[in-house]
């Protein structure tokens, strides 16, 4: 299979997939089985499609004639494609209690979360700022809508508004910034705008300065970087928990996908003017992330807090590229494997033990789940403790990758400060896995069912593990050096 | 042809004097039916600024899809819903809202004015004929925004598919 | 010409903001958003002119169709908003948020 | 695998075992004492081929994370020696002890994994390695304390847990500074202690990174002033934990001040020694009078291995053979009487549900062999001759008078402070009139004399025939020595 | 027999009796008492018996003895060797060591009789001997110090003998406390001596030869801190207050440890390192102050007292004092003399007391137990006194006077003068005592003592007699033997034989004239009765309150203030203040997140604009 066509086959899939259970939709055939079975099927399909084209560097301008090299198939994005996919299938996998027991819960759905991972597809793979800004509007839009799907739930509604109202108002500032460096570069194509920053002075790139400032505030607001991200805790409470875990684990890591494609390409050059603000940014991020991750009293609003922790973590890698570029830019895709790992596990818990419902997971939720449900608890401490950044998880080895290569690019105080949020972020964590263990069981003993979700659940757990302690010594399975080899390979094939 | 640049010079002097105010109205009228109205007025003036620089294909689309469709829903979703005057918001600090936050947000448009100023973005090209209008706009529209075009239409499918699932009432 | 237009399309856009974080009534906040988006566009038609091509006419023409579907997506905001709460007002869907938790 | 692998992931392994498989509680006791056994029996055969006349040995490397240089890196020498020697021994000796007492699988998964986390951090040769130990072992305690501890455990738990991770954390921006470093200078990442010692650090580099690795060290140790979690952690965690904490996880901490902060910051070391020598023998004093005025026997225990860990601590940062072997000596000593001393309390404790010293009395009435043993271990830690610990002792205020005649004064303080707590402690456990909750008190049963008995031996062989011991330790001494002299004369 | 064999049976013999017993004691509950006596028996008559065999050859044939059992400890330079060596002062120590001790053995067969913890207390026993014997016979100071420290462990251990009422266990902690603070001063000079020391082991020979090479003021720093040892161990001013109390055991305890042998080890100790001393003369003439000022002291403390055994105690104190002063200026082997008579009618005194105590059923105040009538204990008992209190023809007259005459003769008048008072009062208490308990109005019988505490009495009457004997001055035509076997560093003073008889004669008539105003005083008399019992000396001077208060009470004070004040409050209660300040933060961030959409655009708008401005300033510093 040669690249190109894994390029356009994956996200033509996906496409074809979701017009298919659209009209299917309609059609007295459909039940919620088959259409969780399509759905699953496909992004089965076409994560095994994706994860083919990772391991070897490449990178393929896709149709060129006709598509005007606007986007490019590379390993980088073949990565983060497979991610995306798997992360789709995950989410997915692990909610099939939600998908079962809620109502609102429809074939529109499927569509959306498909259409969804088509955007994000194409984001990673645009090579051009318009492309990747309607490819952008498409994920997103997918997801404000998946955000207030439930509809008779205030709070969902609730969400749906602010995500919109906010995410179209972070929109105008890209639209306003890809028009200044249009103005200024006379191209939205990344490779030409690099190539006319190199070509000349600063004088001559104000409003290109003006207007990548403007489309980081877009990518700030998606992270949830503070004080763009006040959204986040309101929006993941509303949102259901698959919903949730789907955004933080996988919308995420999209944005961040372009994101680190913009700033290796144009972005790197004005590394001097940048780099205080994102150190600004990184350090209010995580200082205010984890204040407010430490308050919260439900499990799930905590999670929301401390990923905006952990993109305060990534700004810090990002805030170390222009000094130490290969090693913070793999450590970014490195880190942004160990968090969407993570995040998915421990989102996905949470879905698989609210069964459907949409009330909050508060801590007291989860007391005496060690005694009642043994396998469930111990795969939440994992994911835990791998977000805690212990070592033995893959979070752990994260962690290590972006303060390490903050330490190699002169910025040892901010890798000091990432450990500080890391050291109170231990507390809200370890409070989770107090509560799993240490409380006595509040509730009688619930049948959850779902042997699929609940192997998925522990297959992730494993993952975690064995991304914090994986050698080929032991067995012959990539581990942290095979990790690590494919996130340096894909930062090598955007041609660095 | 200099007639003909002042001439320009002082409609866009006009028109961008109409946009302005037009657009100030709309955020600071009270009911939202003033503000629609004056959001017609920003638009047609923003069209014809369009116009002014030779984007005749965009003058059109500006009319009939803004003052036309997007304006027209607004108007209908203020009659469909039926709000009352007194079911609008109260908002007693609209205008020292409307004042803090034209403070806050001057630096940001003044020092974007001032990058503009300094900038030497101009290259002054030389307009073809036939340019703005729909052909030339169709040309490079199929040729060089092929991907974009057709992501806008999926973008659209996506609107369309979660408008529908949104508005319609759950069984 | 192409500055003047930059520098109106920048006041616009910052009228719009101010609307946007003023008002409280929905309505006029999305009326603002879209003044943001075409704000932008006056500028893409003005460099479009300068530039003696037409691409940025396409993007603005994107731009527009973008907007359309943000349209789409606040009527149906509207509707679920109005629907739950028979208002437009802002400031009344303040459920989420930390007042639970302090 | 190697030796020092197997005794590293034994433990670890029937951990993982035992938890997922659900075994009846007297089937994990029986996989539990054959893990420790098993263990045991490594560590012994380990000590019978430890070449005396060499240090390090046993060494074992692979490549873990290449990109990174970091390795699994394992070896022993004469120091480390012994606190595997000591971790070998005391898990299946408190098995023995405590389990009728313990019928919960956590227990003892969690005992078995913390056995392995000290393995493997004080095995651990390459830093990253021994973070990862370092940490882990702090998982189980945290389970321990949460699980089966008493009071507000909870809590207890969390803080203590807080406060080691900050350490750790800390330490951690210090080991990856110098291996960022290491690249500038050499050109490659790596974590090896062996070469992360060539690097060069400008003064208020190595300060920095000394401190970050010294918070670590001093808050597991504990010195003060980072000891606040101390007293009500031993006081609030099982027995379990209390004797892993106090005999071995403590002493990692004095350890690895001498085998990493030694070797990689010796120069910053030497220069800052006097302060810790004084911070050290501040703690000596400041823990054993805290300790007077104590009325929980846990406490009362915690504050005076905080005591006895000062005087280690000076003991190594006097830096000359004596100290080093008289702290190495004192790290065994101290890891036995502290272990035997908390198992007589947790046997105290069944029987009586007190830890109050006052509501106690007249023990050695009613039960003749668990007041010997009680005394003999009082008074082992005291360091009364014939016991390991005074020779370490002897050989620490040896030391301490060699560097300078105050400080060996302050160091010969250790003679007194002890006791002050200690004998009026066994006074009130042991003699004067019975009371209620005394009157009925069990002597030693069989299966705790079985546990009790090697290590009073062992605490009496190593007093009387120390010479034996401390042949071990000696080259690891004298490697060290010469290295100290050779940046003394650079 | 080798020398190995013979002093390593010497030494075990008590030890492996000791571990017998213990072993039978604790697996065997029902054992007989007989199988007790006679191991311990055996154990101390092995030993006495092997003591008197070495001391003979060492006596007549000047042999030393000595064996090496095993390295103790080798790291480079520091090598301590386990290693026995006998000779003539350790001869000369075990001489009357072992001996008196196995006769308080049989004296104490028959005191414990029937006791309930028999098997424990000869297992004590036996290990304290073992340890003595360890100390005299150590040929390095630091296997001294273990027997040093052995012997304060099993004092204690037998000081609180009778565990059911803890005050005893009170004065057993005292003892060891406060000997623990004299050997924190030993440990101290060992180190220091053996830093000192170039090279070659730390032998006692070795350490002797390279004296010269120890700077003085080290030198002088290490003999003071030997010195604090001896105090903690033989209840010298300051660190005497465990002695009173150390009573508290039984009285074999008391004759054995406290009169005989251990309380001894102090002046063993600086005579053992008389070489040392001779080169640091202020810390000798200090050690003679201290010990002139602790025997004044005693003696006038003992004069107040009631308590038959504390009677005794302050006199052993006392006696001790003279020692010292005798050490202190040099009469090393006029020490080691009164102490070798000491011991034995020390020992005869405690054991008579001890008699009358158990005769009594334990009654120990002599205001009870006045005009006892106990013919055989009142003889050996006078006989006791009299040595005591230095009546010519008895041992310690000679020992006293010889020190009496080196004090005078060393030009320390002042010294001489405490010395005098002392033995006056010595006198007076004394036969107060005697008067008290056995002149009196008022009778009381008593039944015999078991033979097995009479005839060891017996013995130690016999040599309270006639011990002095051996070590004639000339005055008396002897040679001074004793002086010479041991051939110690003395200072020797000679005196004209005129002064040294006035001495005598002076000393006698007054302690006679002492004796004879006592007996007016207090024979017959309701005197005890009716004599005021409160104020500075009859509360020993407030010495235990002023140390309660002072070091006891201000150790719990700081002890509560370190844990509570400092620990709790200071530290402790911060971290968590900050923890909860970081957590009131956060309550106050979570303001901002109030829910309302406008506002979060009003951040979002705040962080845009405030980008700008940084953006605006720094590219305004490029341009």
């Amino acid at each position: 299979m040669s690249n190109e066509f894994i390029a356009l086959a994956v996200p033509a899939l996906l496409l074809l997939s979701a017009i298919f259970i659209l009209l299917f939709g309609f059609s007295t055939h459909y039940t919620k089985n088959r259409g969780y079975f399509i759905t699953l099927t496909t992004l089965f399909i076409a994560f095994i499609l994706s994860a083919n084209g990772v391991g070897q560097k490449y990178s393929i301008v896709i149709l060129p004639d006709i598509f005007n090299s606007m986007i490019v198939y590379d390993t980088f994005s073949a990565t983060f494609i497979s991610l995306f996919l798997l992360g789709g299938f995950l989410t997915l996998a692990i909610a099939k209690s939600f998908v079962d027991k809620t109502n609102f819960f429809t074939h529109e759905s499927f569509v959306l979360l498909l259409f969804s991972l088509f955007g994000m597809v194409i984001l990673s793979m645009a090579n051009e700022l318009l492309t990747a800004f309607i490819a952008l509007e498409i994920a997103s839009m997918s997801v404000y809508i998946l955000v207030g799907l439930n509809k008779n739930s205030l709070k969902a509604s609730e969400a749906f508004f602010k995500y919109l109202l906010l995410g179209s108002f972070s929109a105008s500032f890209y639209l306003l910034g890809l028009m200044l460096i249009y103005a200024q570069a006379k191209s939205t194509n990344l490779d030409v705008i690099a190539e006319y920053i190199l070509r000349t002075e600063l004088h001559s790139q104000l409003l290109i300065v003006a207007g990548s400032m403007l489309i980081m505030i877009t990518i700030m607001f998606k992270i949830a970087a503070v004080p763009f991200g006040a959204w986040v805790l309101d929006v993941y409470e509303g949102a259901s928990l698959p919903i949730t875990a789907y955004m933080a684990g996988v919308f995420k890591i999209a944005v961040f996908a372009f994101t680190l494609r913009v700033f290796l390409k144009d972005y790197i050059t004005f590394e001097a003017v940048y780099d205080p603000l994102i150190i600004g940014g990184a350090l209010v991020t995580m200082f205010v992330g984890s204040l407010l991750a430490v308050i919260q009293k439900s499990v799930k609003k905590m999670l929301a807090a401390s990923s905006v922790v952990h993109s305060g973590y990534i700004l810090i890698a990002f805030a170390s590229i222009g000094e130490a570029t290969s090693s913070a830019a793999s450590a970014i895709m490195f880190y942004l494997f160990a968090y969407f790992i993570s995040a998915i596990g421990a989102f996905g818990v949470l879905s698989y033990i609210s069964k459907g419902s949409d009330k909050l997971i508060n801590y007291d939720d989860l007391d005496g789940l060690a005694k009642t449900r043994p396998m469930i608890a111990a795969s939440l401490t994992i994911f835990m403790l791998s977000l805690a950044g212990f070592p033995s998880t893959i979070g752990f080895i994260g962690k290590f990758y972006i303060l390490t290569s903050a330490i190699e690019a002169g910025y040892t105080f901010l890798a000091f400060f990432g450990v500080l949020s890391a050291f109170i972020s231990i507390y809200y964590y370890f409070k989770v896995i107090a509560h799993l263990y240490f409380k006595e069981a509040g509730h009688v003993e619930v049948h959850y069912g779902y042997k699929v979700s609940l192997a998925f659940i522990v297959l992730s757990a494993v993952v975690v593990l064995w991304g914090g302690v994986g050698t080929s010594l032991l067995l012959d399975i990539p581990g942290i050096n095979a990790l690590n080899e494919l996130s340096r390979y894909s930062i090598e094939s955007l041609g660095l | 042809m200099r007639s003909l640049a002042l001439q320009n010079e002082i409609l866009f002097a006009i028109l961008a004097l109409v946009a302005i105010v037009s657009s100030i109205v709309m955020i600071s009228a009270h009911r939202p039916i003033d503000s629609a109205l004056s959001f017609i007025v920003t638009l047609i003036s923003v069209a014809a600024l369009f116009a002014l620089v030779n984007a005749t294909f965009l003058f059109v689309v500006q009319i009939i899809i803004y003052a036309g469709a997007i304006l027209s829903l607004i108007l209908f979703i203020i009659m469909f819903l039926n709000i009352k005057d007194e079911n609008l918001p109260d908002e007693k600090h609209k205008n020292r809202w409307l004042f803090a936050i034209s403070i806050i947000i001057a630096p940001f448009s003044a020092i974007l004015i001032d990058l503009i100023m300094r900038s030497d973005i101009a290259v002054h090209g030389v307009v073809r004929e036939g340019f703005g209008t729909i052909k030339d706009v169709g040309l490079t529209l199929f040729s060089k925004w092929v991907l974009p075009f057709e992501l806008v239409s999926i973008l659209l499918l996506v609107a369309l598919v979660g408008a529908v699932t949104l508005s319609k009432r759950s069984e | 010409m192409l500055k003047s237009y930059m520098i109106l399309s920048i006041l616009l856009f910052s009228i719009g903001v101010v609307g946007l974080i003023s008002r409280r009534n929905i309505i006029v906040i999305y009326m603002s958003i879209e003044l943001l988006l075409n704000a932008v566009n006056l500028s893409l038609i003005a460099i479009s002119a300068d530039l003696a091509d037409s691409s940025a006419q396409v993007i603005s023409l994107v731009i527009i169709a973008i907007a359309a579907s943000e349209a789409a997506l606040f009527m149906s905001l509207f509707v679920v908003l109005f629907r739950n709460r028979a208002s437009l007002d802002a400031n009344l869907f303040d459920m989420l948020g930390n007042k639970n938790e302090r | 695998m190697s030796v020092l692998s197997a005794i590293i992931f034994i433990p670890i392994f029937a951990a993982i075992f035992l938890f997922f498989v659900n075994l009846h509680i007297t089937l994990v006791k029986i996989v539990y004492m054959l893990a420790t056994l098993t263990v045991a029996y490594l560590a012994v055969r380990l000590y019978i081929d430890f070449d005396a006349s060499s240090s390090m040995q046993f060494i074992e490397q692979h490549a873990w994370i290449t990109q990174y240089g970091i390795k699994y890196h394992v070896g022993v020498d004469g120091v480390s020696l012994g606190i595997v020697m000591m971790n070998a021994l005391l898990m299946p000796l408190v098995a023995i002890a405590l389990y009728k007492q313990r019928d919960k699988r956590g227990y003892w998964i969690n005992l078995l994994f913390v056995q392995g986390g000290i393995m493997g951090a004080v095995l651990a040769l390459d830093l990253m390695l021994f973070y990862l130990f370092w940490e882990l072992m702090l998982l189980p305690i945290f389970f321990m304390i949460g699980l089966f501890g008493y009071g507000k455990s909870n809590f207890i738990s969390m803080k203590f847990n807080m406060y080691t991770i900050f350490g750790s954390l800390m330490m951690l921006i210090s080991i990856l500074y110098m291996a960022v470093e290491h690249k500038e200078q050499f050109g490659f990442y790596s974590f090896a202690l062996d070469e992360l010692k060539n690097i060069t650090l400008t003064t208020s580099e190595s300060l920095l990174v000394f401190s970050g690795f010294m918070i670590a060290f001093g808050i597991k140790i504990p010195i003060f002033p980072f000891h606040t979690w101390l007293s009500d952690t031993y006081r609030s965690a099982p027995m379990g934990i209390v004797i892993v904490m106090s005999a071995l996880m403590a002493k990692l901490g004095t350890y690895a001040i001498w085998r990493f902060l030694f070797t990689l910051l010796n120069e910053t070391s030497q220069e800052l020694a006097p302060y810790f020598i004084w911070l050290g023998l501040f703690g000596l004093i400041y823990f054993g009078i805290s300790a007077i005025s104590q009325t929980h026997l846990k406490r009362m225990f915690a504050l005076s291995s905080a005591s006895h860990l000062s005087l280690i601590v000076v003991g190594f940062y006097i830096y000359s053979n004596y100290g080093l072997i008289g702290s190495s000596y004192f790290i065994v000593a101290h890891a036995l009487s502290s272990a035997a001393m908390f198992l007589m309390v947790a046997m105290m404790y069944e029987r009586v549900q007190t830890y109050t010293i006052e509501s106690l009395g007249g023990i050695a009435k009613v039960a003749p062999l668990f007041a010997l043993f009680f005394a003999f271990f009082a008074l082992s830690i005291v360091g009364v001759p014939l016991t390991a610990g005074f020779v370490a002792e002897v050989l620490i205020i040896l030391g301490a008078f060699e560097y300078n005649t105050a400080i060996g004064f302050f160091a010969a303080t250790s003679l007194l402070i002890p006791m002050l707590f200690m004998f009026k402690t066994i006074s009130k456990v042991l003699y004067g009139e019975t009371n209620e909750k005394t009157k009925n008190f069990q002597d030693l049963r069989a299966h705790e004399l079985l546990a009790v008995i090697p290590l009073a031996l062992l605490i009496l062989a190593m007093g009387i025939f120390p010479n034996y011991f401390i042949k071990k330790i000696e080259p690891t001494a004298k490697a060290f020595v010469d290295k100290k002299e050779a940046v003394y004369y650079e | 027999m080798s020398d190995n064999l013979l002093l390593t049976l010497f030494l075990l013999s008590p030890f492996l009796s000791a571990a017998l017993i213990f072993l039978i004691n604790l697996l065997f509950k029902n054992a007989k008492q007989s199988v007790y006596t006679f191991l311990a028996l055996s154990g101390s008559g092995i030993s006495a018996i092997l003591a008197l065999y070495i001391s003979y050859h060492s006596y007549f044939e000047k042999q030393i003895f000595s064996s090496h059992l095993f390295t103790w400890l080798n790291i480079g330079d520091f090598t301590i060797e386990v290693a026995l060596k006998a000779d003539a002062l350790s001869s000369f120590m075990i001489l009357f060591v072992a001996p008196v001790s196995f006769l308080i053995h049989i004296y104490a067969t028959g005191y414990m009789n029937r006791d309930a913890s028999y098997g424990r207390f000869f297992a004590y026993f036996n290990l304290f001997i073992f340890f003595m014997f360890l100390l005299v016979l150590a040929d390095n100071p630091i296997i001294m110090f273990i027997g040093w420290e052995g012997v304060g462990l099993t004092s204690y251990a037998l000081i609180g003998f009778y565990f059911g009422d803890i005050q005893n266990t009170y004065a057993g902690n005292k003892a060891f406390i406060v000997n623990r603070v004299g050997d924190f001063g030993f440990l101290s000079a060992l180190m220091l001596l053996f830093l000192s020391i170039p090279s070659g082991g730390f032998g006692f020979s070795n350490i002797f030869l390279n004296l010269a090479e120890i700077e003085p003021f080290t030198l002088s720093l290490i003999a003071f801190l030997l010195f604090v040892g001896a105090m903690g161990k033989s209840a010298q001013i300051p660190l005497f207050v465990w002695l009173p109390d150390a009573m508290a055991g039984p009285t074999p305890v008391s004759a054995l440890i406290h009169a005989a042998t251990m309380v001894t080890a102090g002046v063993y100790m600086v005579a053992r390192f008389a070489p040392l001393y001779n080169m640091a003369p202020e810390v000798s003439l200090f050690i003679a102050y201290i010990g002139g000022i602790s025997a004044l002291f005693a003696a006038l403390i003992a004069t107040k007292q009631y308590d038959i055994k504390k009677i005794l105690a302050y006199s052993t104190m006392s006696q001790l004092g003279f020692m010292f002063m005798a050490l202190g200026v040099g009469a090393y082997s006029t020490a080691l003399f009164h102490m070798f008579t000491h011991a034995f009618f020390k020992g005869l005194l405690f054991m008579a007391a001890g008699a009358i105590i158990v005769a009594f059923h334990h009654k120990q105040d002599i205001r009870d137990l006045r005009g006892i009538k106990f013919p055989k204990i009142f003889v050996m008992m006078a006989v006791a006194s009299l040595t005591i209190t230095a009546i010519p023809p008895f041992s310690a007259f000679f020992s006293k006077d010889a020190i009496m005459g080196a004090l005078y003769a060393s030009g320390h008048i002042e010294l001489f003068a405490m010395a005098f008072i002392s033995s006056l009062l010595t006198a007076f208490y004394m036969s107060r005592m005697m008067f008290v308990l056995f002149f009196s109005k008022s009778e009381q019988a008593a039944k015999e003592s078991p033979k097995s505490m009479f005839y060891p009495m017996m013995l130690l009457t016999l040599l309270s007699v006639f011990a002095g004997l051996l070590n004639m001055p000339e005055l008396f035509g002897g040679n001074l033997n004793f002086s010479h076997w041991l051939n110690l560093a003395d200072k020797f003073y000679t005196i004209p034989h005129a002064k040294e008889w006035a001495l005598m004669s002076v000393n006698t008539f007054f302690i006679a004239l002492v004796i004879y105003n006592t007996y007016k005083k207090y024979a017959y008399t309701n005197e005890i009765i009716v004599e005021k019992n409160y104020g500075w000396v009859t509360n020993k001077f407030y010495i235990d309150e002023f140390y309660n208060k002072t070091v006891v009470v201000l150790l719990h004070k700081f002890s509560i203030f370190f844990d509570k004040k400092i620990s709790n409050f200071l530290i402790d209660e911060k971290i968590n203040l900050t923890a909860l300040a970081y957590l009131k933060l956060g309550k106050i961030v979570s303001i901002a997140e109030n829910g309302n959409v406008r506002f979060y655009a009003l951040y979002m708008l705040i962080g845009v604009v405030s980008g700008f401005v940084y953006l605006y300033l720094l590219l305004g510093s490029v341009l």
